[in-house]
Protein backbone atom coordinates (compact mmCIF):
# COMPACT_ATOMS: atom_id res chain seq x y z
CA UNK A 1 0.00 0.00 0.00
CA UNK A 2 1.31 3.36 -1.16
CA UNK A 3 1.09 6.33 1.22
CA UNK A 4 2.21 10.00 0.19
CA UNK A 5 1.55 12.76 2.61
CA UNK A 6 2.96 16.65 2.33
CA UNK A 7 1.79 18.54 5.02
CA UNK A 8 3.00 21.91 7.06
CA UNK A 9 2.19 19.62 10.37
CA UNK A 10 5.19 18.15 12.09
CA UNK A 11 5.50 14.35 11.61
CA UNK A 12 4.28 12.14 13.86
CA UNK A 13 6.61 8.77 13.53
CA UNK A 14 4.82 6.28 15.07
CA UNK A 15 2.05 6.90 13.12
CA UNK A 16 3.84 6.48 10.24
CA UNK A 17 5.40 3.28 11.69
CA UNK A 18 2.62 1.82 12.64
CA UNK A 19 0.66 2.31 9.04
CA UNK A 20 3.58 0.76 7.60
CA UNK A 21 3.80 -2.18 9.66
CA UNK A 22 0.25 -2.53 8.94
CA UNK A 23 1.39 -4.04 5.70
CA UNK A 24 1.97 -7.48 7.48
CA UNK A 25 5.75 -7.56 6.30
CA UNK A 26 8.40 -9.34 7.92
CA UNK A 27 11.04 -6.00 7.45
CA UNK A 28 10.63 -2.64 7.53
CA UNK A 29 12.78 -0.01 6.74
CA UNK A 30 12.85 3.57 7.53
CA UNK A 31 14.71 6.50 6.93
CA UNK A 32 13.69 10.34 9.08
CA UNK A 33 15.80 13.48 7.86
CA UNK A 34 15.49 15.97 10.39
CA UNK A 35 16.81 19.57 10.46
CA UNK A 36 20.39 20.65 11.88
CA UNK A 37 22.06 23.19 12.66
CA UNK A 38 24.86 23.52 9.76
CA UNK A 39 26.68 26.43 9.81
CA UNK A 40 24.60 28.25 12.00
CA UNK A 41 20.89 27.06 10.51
CA UNK A 42 18.27 28.01 13.30
CA UNK A 43 15.19 27.62 11.03
CA UNK A 44 14.41 25.61 7.61
CA UNK A 45 11.54 26.43 5.19
CA UNK A 46 10.08 24.31 2.38
CA UNK A 47 8.65 25.03 -0.33
CA UNK A 48 6.73 22.91 -2.85
CA UNK A 49 4.92 23.00 -6.15
CA UNK A 50 1.17 21.87 -4.61
CA UNK A 51 -0.41 19.05 -6.91
CA UNK A 52 3.30 17.98 -8.68
CA UNK A 53 4.80 16.96 -5.69
CA UNK A 54 2.00 14.22 -4.81
CA UNK A 55 2.05 13.33 -8.12
CA UNK A 56 6.21 12.68 -8.18
CA UNK A 57 6.25 11.01 -4.87
CA UNK A 58 3.41 8.93 -5.34
CA UNK A 59 5.30 7.93 -9.13
CA UNK A 60 8.44 7.07 -7.17
CA UNK A 61 6.66 4.96 -4.69
CA UNK A 62 4.96 2.98 -7.44
CA UNK A 63 8.66 2.28 -9.42
CA UNK A 64 9.79 0.78 -6.09
CA UNK A 65 6.91 -0.85 -5.19
CA UNK A 66 7.52 -2.75 -8.57
CA UNK A 67 11.25 -2.85 -8.36
CA UNK A 68 11.35 -4.18 -4.96
CA UNK A 69 8.18 -5.97 -4.84
CA UNK A 70 6.88 -4.05 -1.62
CA UNK A 71 3.91 -4.72 0.73
CA UNK A 72 3.72 -0.78 1.66
CA UNK A 73 5.94 2.20 0.72
CA UNK A 74 5.17 5.52 3.09
CA UNK A 75 6.82 9.30 1.94
CA UNK A 76 5.58 12.12 4.41
CA UNK A 77 7.46 15.64 3.63
CA UNK A 78 7.09 18.36 5.43
CA UNK A 79 7.06 21.99 4.04
CA UNK A 80 6.59 25.21 5.45
CA UNK A 81 8.86 26.40 8.09
CA UNK A 82 10.64 23.99 10.74
CA UNK A 83 13.11 24.47 13.88
CA UNK A 84 16.25 22.68 14.45
CA UNK A 85 15.65 18.88 15.60
CA UNK A 86 11.70 18.74 13.61
CA UNK A 87 11.34 16.07 10.64
CA UNK A 88 11.84 17.30 7.10
CA UNK A 89 10.82 13.91 5.86
CA UNK A 90 10.11 10.43 6.85
CA UNK A 91 10.61 7.08 4.45
CA UNK A 92 9.34 3.93 4.94
CA UNK A 93 9.32 0.69 3.02
CA UNK A 94 7.82 -2.94 3.73
CA UNK A 95 9.04 -6.18 2.23
CA UNK A 96 8.93 -9.73 2.43
CA UNK A 97 12.77 -9.49 3.02
CA UNK A 98 14.98 -6.83 5.05
CA UNK A 99 17.46 -6.59 1.66
CA UNK A 100 14.42 -5.15 -0.58
CA UNK A 101 12.94 -3.09 2.52
CA UNK A 102 16.45 -1.58 2.81
CA UNK A 103 17.44 -1.17 -0.47
CA UNK A 104 14.12 0.36 -1.80
CA UNK A 105 14.22 2.55 1.25
CA UNK A 106 17.88 3.93 -0.01
CA UNK A 107 16.62 4.30 -3.43
CA UNK A 108 13.36 6.35 -2.31
CA UNK A 109 15.46 8.96 -0.32
CA UNK A 110 17.68 9.16 -2.76
CA UNK A 111 15.69 9.73 -5.93
CA UNK A 112 13.18 11.96 -3.81
CA UNK A 113 16.33 14.71 -3.21
CA UNK A 114 16.37 15.04 -7.34
CA UNK A 115 13.01 13.96 -8.20
CA UNK A 116 10.50 15.79 -6.63
CA UNK A 117 9.69 19.87 -6.69
CA UNK A 118 11.16 21.12 -3.44
CA UNK A 119 13.00 24.13 -2.52
CA UNK A 120 15.12 24.27 0.88
CA UNK A 121 15.75 28.10 2.52
CA UNK A 122 17.82 28.36 5.10
CA UNK A 123 17.24 30.74 7.93
CA UNK A 124 20.35 32.07 10.05
CA UNK A 125 18.42 34.20 12.71
CA UNK A 126 17.26 37.14 10.30
CA UNK A 127 18.97 36.01 7.16
CA UNK A 128 17.30 33.38 4.42
CA UNK A 129 19.18 31.53 1.50
CA UNK A 130 18.08 29.22 -1.25
CA UNK A 131 19.83 26.02 -0.62
CA UNK A 132 22.13 25.07 -3.55
CA UNK A 133 21.47 21.75 -5.17
CA UNK A 134 24.49 19.04 -4.29
CA UNK A 135 26.32 17.21 -7.34
CA UNK A 136 26.65 14.45 -5.02
CA UNK A 137 22.91 14.00 -4.63
CA UNK A 138 22.56 13.79 -8.21
CA UNK A 139 25.10 11.21 -8.12
CA UNK A 140 23.08 9.22 -5.79
CA UNK A 141 20.00 9.87 -7.65
CA UNK A 142 21.89 8.19 -10.87
CA UNK A 143 23.14 5.17 -9.31
CA UNK A 144 19.80 3.87 -9.28
CA UNK A 145 19.83 3.90 -12.95
CA UNK A 146 16.36 3.50 -14.85
CA UNK B 1 -0.69 29.06 -20.35
CA UNK B 2 -0.77 29.75 -16.51
CA UNK B 3 3.07 30.23 -15.59
CA UNK B 4 4.40 28.97 -12.21
CA UNK B 5 7.91 30.46 -10.13
CA UNK B 6 9.20 28.93 -7.44
CA UNK B 7 12.35 29.49 -4.69
CA UNK B 8 14.24 32.15 -5.82
CA UNK B 9 12.39 32.67 -9.25
CA UNK B 10 9.26 33.42 -7.76
CA UNK B 11 10.81 36.02 -5.45
CA UNK B 12 12.97 38.15 -8.36
CA UNK B 13 9.79 38.03 -10.96
CA UNK B 14 7.36 39.42 -7.59
CA UNK B 15 4.98 36.64 -7.99
CA UNK B 16 4.64 33.10 -8.01
CA UNK B 17 1.69 33.03 -10.62
CA UNK B 18 0.84 34.67 -14.06
CA UNK B 19 -1.25 34.03 -17.09
CA UNK B 20 0.51 35.08 -20.40
CA UNK B 21 0.01 34.34 -23.97
CA UNK B 22 3.51 34.11 -25.97
CA UNK B 23 4.12 34.87 -29.59
CA UNK B 24 4.05 31.83 -31.93
CA UNK B 25 7.65 32.21 -32.46
CA UNK B 26 8.47 30.71 -29.02
CA UNK B 27 8.10 27.38 -29.26
CA UNK B 28 10.91 25.50 -26.69
CA UNK B 29 10.69 26.33 -22.72
CA UNK B 30 14.12 27.97 -23.56
CA UNK B 31 12.61 30.30 -25.66
CA UNK B 32 10.39 30.88 -23.12
CA UNK B 33 12.12 32.23 -20.66
CA UNK B 34 14.42 34.30 -23.11
CA UNK B 35 10.80 36.16 -23.91
CA UNK B 36 10.31 36.07 -20.10
CA UNK B 37 13.50 37.95 -19.59
CA UNK B 38 12.03 41.23 -21.52
CA UNK B 39 9.03 41.21 -19.49
CA UNK B 40 10.28 43.35 -16.50
CA UNK B 41 13.77 44.29 -14.65
CA UNK B 42 12.33 41.17 -11.96
CA UNK B 43 11.97 38.84 -15.03
CA UNK B 44 15.13 39.75 -16.34
CA UNK B 45 16.69 39.18 -13.23
CA UNK B 46 14.90 35.63 -12.73
CA UNK B 47 16.00 34.37 -15.95
CA UNK B 48 19.37 36.14 -16.96
CA UNK B 49 20.95 32.43 -16.83
CA UNK B 50 18.82 29.66 -18.15
CA UNK B 51 21.38 27.08 -17.21
CA UNK B 52 20.68 28.12 -13.59
CA UNK B 53 16.76 27.09 -14.23
CA UNK B 54 14.77 24.07 -14.45
CA UNK B 55 11.60 23.57 -15.69
CA UNK B 56 8.30 21.40 -15.88
CA UNK B 57 5.52 21.33 -17.89
CA UNK B 58 1.57 20.57 -16.91
CA UNK B 59 3.77 18.93 -13.53
CA UNK B 60 6.04 16.88 -15.60
CA UNK B 61 10.07 17.72 -15.35
CA UNK B 62 11.16 18.71 -18.96
CA UNK B 63 14.70 19.92 -20.71
CA UNK B 64 14.86 23.56 -21.11
CA UNK B 65 14.69 22.27 -24.91
CA UNK B 66 11.49 20.66 -24.84
CA UNK B 67 8.62 21.91 -26.80
CA UNK B 68 5.91 23.81 -25.55
CA UNK B 69 3.63 22.03 -27.52
CA UNK B 70 0.26 22.19 -26.14
CA UNK B 71 1.13 23.05 -22.47
CA UNK B 72 -1.49 24.77 -20.23
CA UNK B 73 0.69 24.70 -17.20
CA UNK B 74 4.39 25.80 -17.02
CA UNK B 75 6.74 25.76 -14.19
CA UNK B 76 10.21 27.69 -13.87
CA UNK B 77 12.44 26.92 -10.90
CA UNK B 78 15.87 26.71 -9.40
CA UNK B 79 16.93 22.91 -9.14
CA UNK B 80 15.07 21.26 -6.33
CA UNK B 81 16.77 20.45 -3.29
CA UNK B 82 13.69 18.60 -0.85
CA UNK B 83 14.66 15.79 1.27
CA UNK C 1 25.33 6.85 21.86
CA UNK C 2 25.14 2.96 21.74
CA UNK C 3 22.09 1.35 23.28
CA UNK C 4 22.07 -2.61 23.12
CA UNK C 5 19.20 -3.72 24.56
CA UNK C 6 18.33 -7.52 24.69
CA UNK C 7 14.44 -8.00 26.34
CA UNK C 8 11.72 -10.65 26.57
CA UNK C 9 9.45 -7.26 26.53
CA UNK C 10 7.42 -6.26 23.25
CA UNK C 11 9.97 -3.75 21.62
CA UNK C 12 8.51 -0.02 21.68
CA UNK C 13 9.16 1.46 18.51
CA UNK C 14 8.40 5.30 19.33
CA UNK C 15 10.54 5.13 22.56
CA UNK C 16 13.65 3.56 20.59
CA UNK C 17 13.08 6.38 17.67
CA UNK C 18 12.72 8.82 20.36
CA UNK C 19 16.30 7.69 21.88
CA UNK C 20 17.93 6.98 18.48
CA UNK C 21 16.59 10.64 17.68
CA UNK C 22 18.36 12.09 20.52
CA UNK C 23 21.72 11.72 19.12
CA UNK C 24 21.14 14.80 16.96
CA UNK C 25 21.62 13.84 13.55
CA UNK C 26 20.48 14.78 10.28
CA UNK C 27 19.75 11.15 9.27
CA UNK C 28 17.83 8.48 11.04
CA UNK C 29 17.83 5.02 9.13
CA UNK C 30 16.02 1.91 11.13
CA UNK C 31 15.28 -1.84 9.91
CA UNK C 32 12.83 -3.47 12.06
CA UNK C 33 12.53 -7.17 11.89
CA UNK C 34 8.46 -8.98 12.11
CA UNK C 35 7.34 -11.90 12.88
CA UNK C 36 5.99 -13.36 9.67
CA UNK C 37 3.30 -16.36 9.13
CA UNK C 38 5.89 -17.70 6.96
CA UNK C 39 4.86 -21.63 5.62
CA UNK C 40 2.16 -21.53 8.38
CA UNK C 41 4.04 -20.27 11.33
CA UNK C 42 1.93 -19.30 14.63
CA UNK C 43 5.13 -18.12 16.86
CA UNK C 44 8.48 -17.90 17.30
CA UNK C 45 10.90 -18.70 19.82
CA UNK C 46 14.15 -16.74 20.47
CA UNK C 47 17.04 -18.51 22.65
CA UNK C 48 20.13 -16.44 23.11
CA UNK C 49 23.65 -16.76 25.40
CA UNK C 50 23.44 -13.94 27.89
CA UNK C 51 25.92 -12.51 28.70
CA UNK C 52 27.90 -13.03 25.39
CA UNK C 53 25.02 -11.25 23.11
CA UNK C 54 24.49 -7.68 24.67
CA UNK C 55 28.77 -7.77 24.33
CA UNK C 56 28.41 -9.63 20.22
CA UNK C 57 26.13 -6.74 19.71
CA UNK C 58 27.94 -3.88 21.52
CA UNK C 59 31.23 -4.65 19.70
CA UNK C 60 28.99 -4.84 16.56
CA UNK C 61 27.63 -1.26 17.12
CA UNK C 62 31.22 -0.16 18.17
CA UNK C 63 32.41 -1.35 14.58
CA UNK C 64 29.34 0.14 12.75
CA UNK C 65 29.67 3.66 14.92
CA UNK C 66 33.29 4.20 13.82
CA UNK C 67 33.05 2.80 9.89
CA UNK C 68 30.53 4.95 9.38
CA UNK C 69 31.00 8.23 11.86
CA UNK C 70 27.87 7.45 13.64
CA UNK C 71 26.39 9.73 16.04
CA UNK C 72 23.89 6.70 17.72
CA UNK C 73 23.63 3.05 17.14
CA UNK C 74 20.99 1.53 18.52
CA UNK C 75 19.79 -2.44 18.85
CA UNK C 76 17.42 -3.65 20.53
CA UNK C 77 16.71 -7.82 20.05
CA UNK C 78 13.92 -9.42 21.34
CA UNK C 79 13.95 -12.92 23.12
CA UNK C 80 11.64 -15.65 24.44
CA UNK C 81 8.78 -16.27 22.57
CA UNK C 82 6.94 -13.81 20.46
CA UNK C 83 3.48 -13.73 17.82
CA UNK C 84 2.95 -13.42 14.86
CA UNK C 85 3.06 -9.37 14.00
CA UNK C 86 5.36 -8.91 16.84
CA UNK C 87 9.10 -7.09 16.34
CA UNK C 88 11.78 -9.48 16.67
CA UNK C 89 14.59 -6.41 15.98
CA UNK C 90 15.45 -2.90 15.90
CA UNK C 91 18.30 -1.42 14.38
CA UNK C 92 19.25 2.36 14.63
CA UNK C 93 21.42 4.41 13.51
CA UNK C 94 21.98 8.29 13.29
CA UNK C 95 24.51 10.00 11.16
CA UNK C 96 24.87 13.82 9.99
CA UNK C 97 24.31 12.30 6.47
CA UNK C 98 21.96 9.69 5.33
CA UNK C 99 24.10 7.56 3.07
CA UNK C 100 25.85 6.69 6.67
CA UNK C 101 22.96 5.90 8.30
CA UNK C 102 21.63 3.78 6.01
CA UNK C 103 24.54 1.92 5.00
CA UNK C 104 25.90 1.20 8.75
CA UNK C 105 21.40 0.28 9.45
CA UNK C 106 21.92 -2.75 6.36
CA UNK C 107 25.62 -3.52 7.70
CA UNK C 108 24.09 -3.78 11.71
CA UNK C 109 21.46 -6.22 10.30
CA UNK C 110 23.31 -8.41 7.91
CA UNK C 111 26.07 -8.84 10.39
CA UNK C 112 23.77 -9.49 13.47
CA UNK C 113 21.84 -12.28 11.75
CA UNK C 114 25.62 -14.44 11.51
CA UNK C 115 27.71 -12.62 14.41
CA UNK C 116 24.99 -12.86 18.03
CA UNK C 117 24.58 -15.65 19.66
CA UNK C 118 20.57 -16.23 18.79
CA UNK C 119 18.75 -19.60 18.00
CA UNK C 120 15.13 -19.20 16.49
CA UNK C 121 12.43 -22.16 16.99
CA UNK C 122 9.36 -21.75 14.81
CA UNK C 123 6.06 -22.91 16.10
CA UNK C 124 3.47 -24.21 14.24
CA UNK C 125 0.53 -25.07 16.26
CA UNK C 126 1.89 -27.87 18.56
CA UNK C 127 4.85 -28.51 16.20
CA UNK C 128 8.54 -26.75 17.27
CA UNK C 129 11.39 -26.81 14.94
CA UNK C 130 14.23 -25.34 15.22
CA UNK C 131 15.33 -22.44 12.17
CA UNK C 132 18.32 -23.64 9.92
CA UNK C 133 21.19 -20.79 9.07
CA UNK C 134 20.49 -19.33 5.54
CA UNK C 135 23.47 -18.99 3.28
CA UNK C 136 22.50 -16.04 1.72
CA UNK C 137 22.35 -14.68 5.22
CA UNK C 138 26.38 -15.54 5.16
CA UNK C 139 26.97 -14.05 2.19
CA UNK C 140 24.97 -10.48 3.05
CA UNK C 141 27.21 -10.40 6.16
CA UNK C 142 30.65 -10.86 4.06
CA UNK C 143 29.44 -8.55 1.99
CA UNK C 144 30.85 -5.37 4.44
CA UNK C 145 34.40 -7.12 4.29
CA UNK C 146 36.61 -7.17 7.83
CA UNK D 1 35.41 -26.37 32.76
CA UNK D 2 32.17 -24.50 32.39
CA UNK D 3 30.10 -25.76 29.50
CA UNK D 4 26.92 -24.13 27.92
CA UNK D 5 24.88 -25.83 25.17
CA UNK D 6 21.78 -23.80 23.28
CA UNK D 7 19.23 -24.61 21.11
CA UNK D 8 19.09 -28.37 20.05
CA UNK D 9 22.48 -29.09 21.36
CA UNK D 10 20.88 -28.40 24.51
CA UNK D 11 17.82 -30.39 24.19
CA UNK D 12 19.66 -33.47 22.92
CA UNK D 13 22.25 -33.66 25.66
CA UNK D 14 19.49 -32.48 28.12
CA UNK D 15 20.79 -29.62 30.14
CA UNK D 16 21.88 -25.98 29.08
CA UNK D 17 25.05 -26.41 31.26
CA UNK D 18 27.43 -28.41 32.90
CA UNK D 19 30.96 -28.92 35.00
CA UNK D 20 33.77 -31.19 33.61
CA UNK D 21 36.80 -31.83 33.89
CA UNK D 22 38.91 -32.94 30.63
CA UNK D 23 41.29 -35.33 30.41
CA UNK D 24 44.80 -34.00 29.17
CA UNK D 25 44.58 -35.19 25.37
CA UNK D 26 41.49 -32.84 25.02
CA UNK D 27 43.57 -29.90 23.63
CA UNK D 28 41.19 -28.39 20.85
CA UNK D 29 37.22 -27.61 21.11
CA UNK D 30 36.42 -30.70 18.05
CA UNK D 31 38.97 -32.75 20.62
CA UNK D 32 36.11 -31.75 23.56
CA UNK D 33 33.10 -32.94 21.25
CA UNK D 34 34.48 -36.08 20.55
CA UNK D 35 35.41 -36.95 23.96
CA UNK D 36 31.98 -35.22 25.16
CA UNK D 37 30.21 -37.82 22.50
CA UNK D 38 30.54 -40.54 25.24
CA UNK D 39 29.01 -39.15 27.74
CA UNK D 40 25.87 -40.07 27.11
CA UNK D 41 23.34 -41.39 24.75
CA UNK D 42 21.96 -37.44 24.72
CA UNK D 43 25.86 -36.91 24.14
CA UNK D 44 25.55 -38.46 21.61
CA UNK D 45 23.64 -37.29 19.93
CA UNK D 46 24.00 -33.81 20.17
CA UNK D 47 28.16 -34.44 19.16
CA UNK D 48 27.55 -36.83 16.27
CA UNK D 49 28.12 -34.30 13.26
CA UNK D 50 30.57 -32.24 14.76
CA UNK D 51 30.55 -30.19 11.05
CA UNK D 52 26.99 -28.80 12.17
CA UNK D 53 27.97 -27.17 15.75
CA UNK D 54 29.53 -23.98 16.19
CA UNK D 55 31.21 -23.02 19.29
CA UNK D 56 32.64 -20.06 21.34
CA UNK D 57 35.31 -19.93 24.39
CA UNK D 58 34.80 -17.46 27.06
CA UNK D 59 32.06 -15.92 24.96
CA UNK D 60 34.13 -15.81 21.62
CA UNK D 61 33.40 -17.31 18.74
CA UNK D 62 35.93 -19.69 17.69
CA UNK D 63 36.64 -22.47 15.09
CA UNK D 64 36.22 -26.03 15.69
CA UNK D 65 40.02 -26.54 15.55
CA UNK D 66 40.90 -23.76 18.46
CA UNK D 67 42.85 -24.94 21.26
CA UNK D 68 41.31 -24.93 24.68
CA UNK D 69 43.84 -22.94 26.18
CA UNK D 70 42.51 -21.79 29.51
CA UNK D 71 39.04 -21.85 28.64
CA UNK D 72 36.88 -21.34 31.60
CA UNK D 73 33.65 -21.27 29.39
CA UNK D 74 33.19 -23.21 26.48
CA UNK D 75 29.56 -23.01 24.54
CA UNK D 76 28.72 -25.65 22.06
CA UNK D 77 25.28 -24.55 19.54
CA UNK D 78 24.01 -25.17 16.04
CA UNK D 79 24.85 -21.76 13.16
CA UNK D 80 23.12 -18.66 14.94
CA UNK D 81 19.96 -17.86 13.59
CA UNK D 82 18.95 -14.38 14.77
CA UNK D 83 17.74 -11.09 13.52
Amino acid sequence: MIRVVVTPEPINLATELAAIEANGAGGIASFTGIVRADGGVTELELEHYPGMTEAALTELAEIAAERWSLLGATIVHRVGRMRLGERIVFVGTAAHHRQEALEACAFLIDRLKTGAPFWKRERRGDAAEWVAAKESDDHAAERWGG
Amino acid sequence: MELLYFAWVRERVGTGQERIDPPEEVKTVADLVAWLAQRSPGHAEAFAEPERLRAAIDQKFVPLDAPLGRAREVALFPPVTGG
